[in-house]
């Protein structure tokens, strides 16, 4: 895909760069002249997104999360990485309410918010190992 | 994040100010839970006027405190969130089991 | 070296990307409570770099930049990388005033205010090409 | 960035306000220049009470800018920087040919 601009931002997992992570992402996409609803969607996505890297698919705090960003017209495509322990059934973990973390108070509902805040989401296992959100937002008028 | 509590007449408030995130959440939760237990109160209100962000980690936070609460038959609410707190908190059903009150209410 | 934590941003040598990076770094170094003053200096001292590489270093805006950010207790190492041109005589280029590009108004003051403004500056050859800037701030009560 | 323009007496005000870099410096340039030789005035003043931003991209356009305005023996000034502004046009020197003046001045 050729994209008019992209940025790819790369950090450990560590709970402090979930602030990073969202901010960053909400500088790159200024350009798209989002409305404050869009600029709220996209960063609570990006947040829930990164929350999961961290939380889920990693014990330690020394592995690595990527996030890529494309915009292709109006169109922003984020893509957001890890290479830790995957998801063995993603239709599952992606039903409302659905954790395997109950005693951790998750509330189930990071795919949902995900799902409800950006026009597409799209979960796959990575290669070798890991898991891959793929989300887009249109930032037109025939957007959310 | 900040986390200041008042009591008015029997009722706690809490108020929440800065981002709500899984980075915030656990030292959030400690530090309402020991308010919890150590104020006497017939229930509580979160006031979100400064909450500037939250995510569903927030969203599971709240939960819990409404579990813990419930189980002392207090009731818990909300008021004052901005537009993207409130955003996710309506999508989150959250409003069914702390429901959002004005606050003139209190 | 050990860092604390880290981050790297990658992207298409756009203006419209020095906004993104300057202010994704802001976002990365709000976990060392950087007074005002630090976070300014900081924030100019990235956009300088990266308007540097936009400028100077690739002629097309389908090349990348790079930017690493490591924590090192309370010292912030920032590299900025890019494989373009590379610089022929850098001590030359680092002199206050000194530009290759006054016909487009440059001021010839971007290598100083890097030095200014942050604790240390370094400037290399990039390998195989392209030139990298290294720089430090410390943010406790040592730093500037 | 938003560039505005007003004249008072004889006296040509530009108002610049957001955030002045490489990005939007040709930009700026242009619609100051135009604005530079469209209106009549003796001196003018740069306000940059509402610039949030600038790095040494935006001292060349205010040199580039002085050195127009020099030719025609019109004097430049400069007001309201805030801290991040005053700072970058401090160390660059800039104040020895553009100083900066209090409003009051006007
Ligand atoms: N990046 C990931 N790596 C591994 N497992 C994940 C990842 N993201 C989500 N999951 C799994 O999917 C479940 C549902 O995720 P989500 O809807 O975000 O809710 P929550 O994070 O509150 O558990 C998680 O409990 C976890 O088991
Ligand atoms: N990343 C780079 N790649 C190639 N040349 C560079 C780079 N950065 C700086 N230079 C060279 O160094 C000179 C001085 O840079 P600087 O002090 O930032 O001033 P200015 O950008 O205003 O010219 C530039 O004019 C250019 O020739």
């Amino acid at each position: 895909m050729k994209f008019n601009n992209e940025a790819t931002i790369r950090f450990k997992s560590k709970s402090v760069n979930e602030y990073f992570a969202r901010n960053a992402i909400a500088a790159f996409i200024m350009q798209l002249n989002p409305t404050i609803e869009q600029m709220n969607d996209v960063k609570t996505a990006v947040s829930e997104a990164v929350t999961n890297c961290k939380v889920h698919a990693y014990d330690s705090e020394d592995d690595y999360i990527e996030i890529f960003c494309g915009i292709e017209g109006e169109k922003l495509h984020i893509k957001v990485s890890d290479s830790g322990k995957g998801i063995a059934d993603i239709e599952k973990a992606m039903q409302p309410f659905y954790t395997t973390c109950p005693e951790d108070e998750r509330s189930g509902m990071g795919f949902t918010v995900m799902e409800t805040f950006m026009d597409s989401l799209h979960v796959e296992n990575n290669t070798p190992k890991g898991t891959v959100v793929y989300m887009t937002k249109i930032f037109g008028n025939s957007g959310k | 994040m900040n986390i200041d509590f008042l009591i008015k007449r029997d009722v706690l408030i809490i108020y929440l100010s800065g981002e709500l995130d899984e980075y915030n959440a656990a030292s959030a939760k400690h530090r309402i839970d020991t308010a919890l237990d150590k104020y006497s109160y017939k229930s509580a209100v979160f006031d979100l006027s400064n909450l500037a962000f939250m995510d569903s980690t927030g969203v599971g936070m709240f939960i819990g405190r409404y579990k813990k609460l419930s189980r002392q038959n207090k009731k818990v609410f909300i008021q004052n969130p901005c537009f993207q707190v409130e955003k996710i908190l309506r999508m989150s059903g959250l409003y069914q089991i702390m429901p959002k009150i004005k606050n003139e209410v209190i």
